[in-house]
């Protein structure tokens, strides 16, 4: 057990320095602005200034396009990059498919885009969910069917965010229709050019895309993995986004306020606490009545909750830690709390207003909280596989 | 003040429907349904209103309804109005309903008690033109949100023990801020010498028929919430009985299914709490007034909850703005905040149930 | 909708003088003593002091044994008898029992055994859960086999409450095991005398019991309908046991607190009330207290809303609304809470400590709430059967 | 006073144990397997104490070894003694360690900072008789609930500014109340004549070891809940993998798996906060006192519904006194409300975050 407060050595306080200053200039109140507008996810600017840097792949060398940064410095980086706010969902994809395609991809496609990654010329946005198949990912029907040297792809993918400012999708697709379900998978890095890109925007007020894929032809360069066997192509990526517990325990330990979607309920229990702080004109504060001091107490449990949480029940635990405490925090600081950005008399910029929205999302990404809770009763518990049949 | 309990009460629990009651709830139903699909609840955003839906509304009377027949309205009241007010929010309306029925009763009130003053007017033009007068939930100046503020004719209001009315200026736009629920709220400072507010009523029977009127807001309004709450349930048992992940319906994971079966348990209990409140409302009113309170107070949880549920049964597609719940997430919260802290209404139930606060000694 | 006060004649009103006068006569502090120390649910002194008025089937006429009182004067006497908290499980389970009876019992069983029943000499236990099978009733093992005009019966059932004070089971038997669950079972309403029983004690204080029925050997006459349609016969008392609306709409509508397991939650916030108006030595009243107002009204709020819910829902609700209050109102009033009945320094004669443990059976009486929720879903919303395969 | 989270804290978040740490957690967990089946509990029960077992346990030295290396102890700390009450609430063995453990560092902390007096002593018979001395977690006079109060030898409480400890006269069962969770409670007051309280140490400084103190039965004690919530999941785990019903393994219906999956999530982040808690209070004693109350706060709800849960899993069998999750249900509740109401934590942690209430002005 250890939870000090690590000495930083004068190249980690210079980093540091470094990418505060860094934040000041790319992470602006336009650039913040426009994401709230867009919901996009990413910047083009903020992206290729951290490219600049080596700073989309921090920890490698600097002569492969990284920064040669310590696990601790990225660890830092990441937490500053998140606690400005600034737009990395894209950044998020990209990072999560790269080990896959250096795993899987041919030297010839590695060569071809791994360089790009790193300068932030070349982003990966996630392929998996169809219409008719969302945490059941494996349910995909999108078809690729071989045609001498290329693929034939055809089907149509859903909330595939960021497909707008990606180069490619990291794409699953059914190869074998006969097959089981898992055991007819391909997965290609799939070049978008083709593909024809619909927006979705959500209640959050993210950007997402429906992509088209129609009779689209891919070179099997861009295929990833053997043929049929795209499930296991597709694990690594997605135990990842499940925060399986061999990816958390590779990540520094570093104490992260929140938890894995808690971060952002961090800041609104901020706006609370300043909320609560102020007096009224006639002196009173909120934060003098036993009845906030209880809620905004319980609102920091919560979060302290989330905090310490981990792996696939921390992926639950401070999803919904972040709609309770958005739900609570908005009625506990009443009327002003409906009012958005933008607004003048919104509270803490209308931070509550926005987590309110936006915490609903977070128990659906990469698999609803539901399929969570199954993999925390199977594989941490051994409880049977549930099954349901039709009725 | 009652004692939450004491056995056996020997009253009926009857939550049936007369034939008219029944009839009055289908007529609405069959209305909000047919006149206000989700779409032109979209097509009303971000401002909340569509004047041509409340123009069509007008003929069925929801306001006039509620108003004395001695003022030419229809005699009827609470039980009747919550009655309405459940498909109105089932279809999350456009429209001004619980605002301007309440405000209406209130001025009916001042009209009945103190009859010669502007409320008569007023009154009548409720009853003839449809005009909307709303109001200002919390008492005293300053400034407040005020719900249907942005479309409201009037505003009504309590200053000191004094019921006041005012009529703001034309420039409202700059009033009325863009919101969470895209309700049609504004900005209102009853002391504003703009919205030259003009004395109605006062003393303590003012007062006490504003705190009325508040209350028959927040009965209203939980009605209005049992029906969104309805609504969502009905789009999630939908979506899950026919949407099929590993090779089944989603409704027939207990993830799922146990979900909505919550939601239709509150659902149901809670329309169940509306109507005994809104029945002791009409028939002993200022007494049990911890009915509406606890009516209230489970609807705004029941509503959230369902809202919350079924924006998640969707997956995916229920966070995306297409989606219906979303619909509904936004507004359970947006219309009733206004209204402050939903959990402020346990202190409430509190005063009525245990009475006052001994001073410190 | 009428919620009105009812108004009594006068015979309602003397009817009601004499029921509390009954009260207490027969509910006596040492028949609630005894009942605290054996939890069996039943006081024979009582019960038949009620079938000697008619009381055991109030509204059936004197002749039959019952007491011609109106719905109104039988829900009133229902309801002084639980507010007196007379020991009535067995009456319950008697009352439960006695349509099938009168349904499917041939008339020489109903002339042997209804008369008893009115004058409360016969009492009927429910038989259907076995040590492997609770909540899938229709799963029953024990076996009944024809033998020339008798039935030869072997298995064991439990939780058969009230067995030590019974006359005869309610007793579902499997006499086809070859055909289809459901398909394959019968009813009968088997005496006693000849089965082995050895009482089980619970949490919450009861006692119930297991009983063994060794190859005895029961008359075709106790016999309840049809052989193999049992769950037909059965299907009546279940479905009332469930709460399913045909049998709540019949009842008389008169309020009661707390709903079908809440009313020992009405007391708990009674108990938690006077503790919460009594001064300590300086004077202050916990009730004056914010945060202790808001959770006794949120308990008071939590019992209103089981009192005003109905069917299946209301067995949910109410259930777990008492585990809930009786958690919270012993958390409120503090270590005092822990003490039980016959403890000098006991709140409220140990109320909520009772209820606290009490209340936890309430989830799983006659089928768990899991079980009332699968029935919402699938009866009442229509969503498709849950019905897991193995994993 | 700390702002509860500001962005980026640099601090590690290592929860894995040392090898040392591990070998203790497994010798212990090891013991109370071995030594303390249901059985026994069971035995020891309605009065919940097995002195035998308390021998038992008393050669690996679970109190002393909390103690400082200068007056006998073993020198280790709180992070220690949280893997030790761990399995000593896995097994909910009927003996006083948290109390004995609690007390004994508070006699040793005036022992050190106020040497000469009879705590001295005390702490002596504690290291080599394995007295038991336990702690009135109420500060002041007036009779009180004090756990493994009928078991101790003596009683550490706080009256006014003095630490004070007492001998109870031999009469102790008439002072022995039953109690819900069986526990070795008794009543006591510190300004009780025959009870011969003697001062130990006075002033803000004995105030504040006698508040270090409380705060460490609570950290010790949420540690045994989490022990308890294992316990109960362990249970409910293995009776939902092989009961059937339906056709199917019980474990295989969400309504259950779904259930144990949170308690499983609560129990291992509950974990995590009393280590983290533990690391603190033993590296930075005094600050940051509110993460011990969020992990006693949050312990106490994950062993309630942990509790709650093994009995509901194991269905009518769960509620009979021959199953075991019975055995935790009446503990949970039982060893910490005689601390009073979990949810003042809650308050106690606003104190701790956002500093005292303002005087109303």
């Amino acid at each position: 057990m250890d939870f000090g407060v690590i000495d930083l050595d004068e190249e980690t306080v210079a980093f540091w320095a470094e990418v505060r200053a860094f934040c000041q200039t790319h992470v602006t109140k336009e650039v913040l602005d426009e994401e709230f507008e867009t919901g996009s996810g990413f910047n083009e600017g903020l992206h290729k200034a951290l490219g600049a840097r080596g700073w989309i792949l921090p920890t490698w060398p600097r002569q492969e396009g990284g920064a040669g940064a310590t696990p601790l410095q990225a660890a830092i980086l990441d937490a500053e990059l998140r606690a400005a706010h600034a737009p990395l969902i894209t950044l998020g994809t990209t990072r999560n498919v790269l080990p896959a395609v250096l795993r899987w991809g041919t030297d010839e496609l590695k060569k071809a885009v791994v360089p790009g990654v790193a300068s932030g010329d070349v982003r990966f946005c996630l392929g998996y969910t169809e219409p008719d198949s969302g945490s059941d990912i494996a349910a995909a029907k999108t078809r690729a069917v071989r045609d001498g040297d290329e693929w034939v792809i055809d089907g149509q993918k859903m909330f595939t965010t960021g497909a707008q400012n990606c180069q490619y999708s990291f794409l699953l697709t059914r190869t074998n229709p006969e097959a089981p379900k898992h055991k007819g998978l391909t997965m290609f890095l799939c070049p978008l050019e083709q593909a024809e890109i619909r927006p979705i925007r959500t209640l959050g007020g993210e950007r997402t895309n429906m992509v088209f894929y129609d009779a689209i032809r891919v070179p099997d360069r861009y295929r990833l993995g053997p043929v049929d066997q795209g499930w296991m192509v597709l694990l690594g990526p997605l135990n990842a986004e499940h925060a399986m517990p061999e990816d958390t325990d590779s990540a520094p330990p570093i104490d992260q306020p929140g938890g894995m979607y808690g971060y952002s309920a961090v800041e609104g229990l901020e706006v609370a606490l300043a909320w609560a702080r102020s007096a009224d004109p006639d002196g009173r504060r909120p934060i003098d009545d036993p009845l906030v001091r209880e809620r905004l107490a319980q609102a920091a449990l919560d979060i302290e909750v989330a905090t310490v949480s981990t792996g696939p029940a921390g992926r639950v635990i401070s999803s919904e830690m972040a709609i309770r405490v958005a739900e609570d925090l908005m009625d506990l600081v009443g009327p002003r709390a409906l009012l958005p950005r933008g607004e003048d008399a919104a509270i803490g910029e209308g931070w509550l207003e926005y987590l309110h929205r936006f915490a609903q999302g977070t128990a659906t990404y990469g698999g609803t909280t539901d399929i969570f809770r199954n993999i925390i009763a199977e594989r941490f518990l051994g409880l049977p596989r549930q099954a349901p049949r039709a009725g | 003040m009652a004692e939450p309990i004491s056995a056996p009460i020997l009253r009926r629990a009857d939550y049936r429907l007369s034939e008219e009651e029944q009839a009055l709830a289908e007529a609405f139903s069959a209305f909000f349904e047919r006149s206000c699909p989700s779409e032109r609840v979209r097509a009303a955003e971000p401002w909340g209103f569509d004047a041509a839906l409340w123009a069509e509304l007008a003929p069925m009377r929801p306001v006039a309804m509620g108003l004395p027949e001695s003022l030419g309205g229809d005699g009827a009241g609470l039980v009747e109005l919550v009655l309405v007010t459940e498909p109105f929010g089932r279809s999350v309306a456009p429209v001004p309903l619980v605002e301007a029925a309440v405000a209406a009763r209130l001025l009916a009130a001042v009209a009945t008690a103190a009859p010669g003053g502007p409320a008569d007017a007023w009154v009548n033009q409720v009853i003839d033109e449809h005009k909307v007068v709303t109001l200002a939930l919390q008492p005293g100046g300053g400034p407040q949100l005020v719900p249907a503020g942005a479309v409201a004719d009037a505003v009504v209001g309590l200053l000191g023990d004094e019921l006041v009315l005012g009529v703001c200026p034309a420039e409202r736009a700059a009033r009325r801020p863009r919101n969470h629920g895209f309700a049609p709220i504004a900005w209102c400072d009853l002391s504003d010498p703009e919205c030259s507010f003009r004395p109605l009523w006062s003393g303590p029977s003012a007062r006490a028929a504003f705190e009325r009127a508040v209350r028959e807001w927040k009965l209203l309004m939980a009605s209005a919430l049992i029906g969104m709450a309805q609504a969502t349930l009905d789009i999630g048992v939908e979506h899950a009985r026919s949407r099929v992940a590993f090779g089944a319906p989603i409704g027939s994971f207990q993830a799922v299914s146990h979900a909505l079966a919550d939601v239709a348990m509150a659902v149901e209990t809670g329309r169940r709490l509306v109507r005994k409140g809104a029945w002791y409302a009409a028939h002993e009113p200022d007494e049990d007034v911890h009915r509406v309170l606890m009516a209230y107070r489970y609807a705004t949880q029941t509503a959230m909850t369902a809202a919350t549920v079924g924006v998640h049964v969707l997956g995916g597609v229920g966070f995306t703005v297409e989606s219906d719940p979303q619909l509904y997430f936004r507004r359970v919260k947006g219309w009733t905040l206004v209204a402050g802290d939903p959990k402020a209404a346990l202190s409430d139930i509190a005063d009525a149930l245990f009475g006052p606060v001994a001073i410190a000694k």
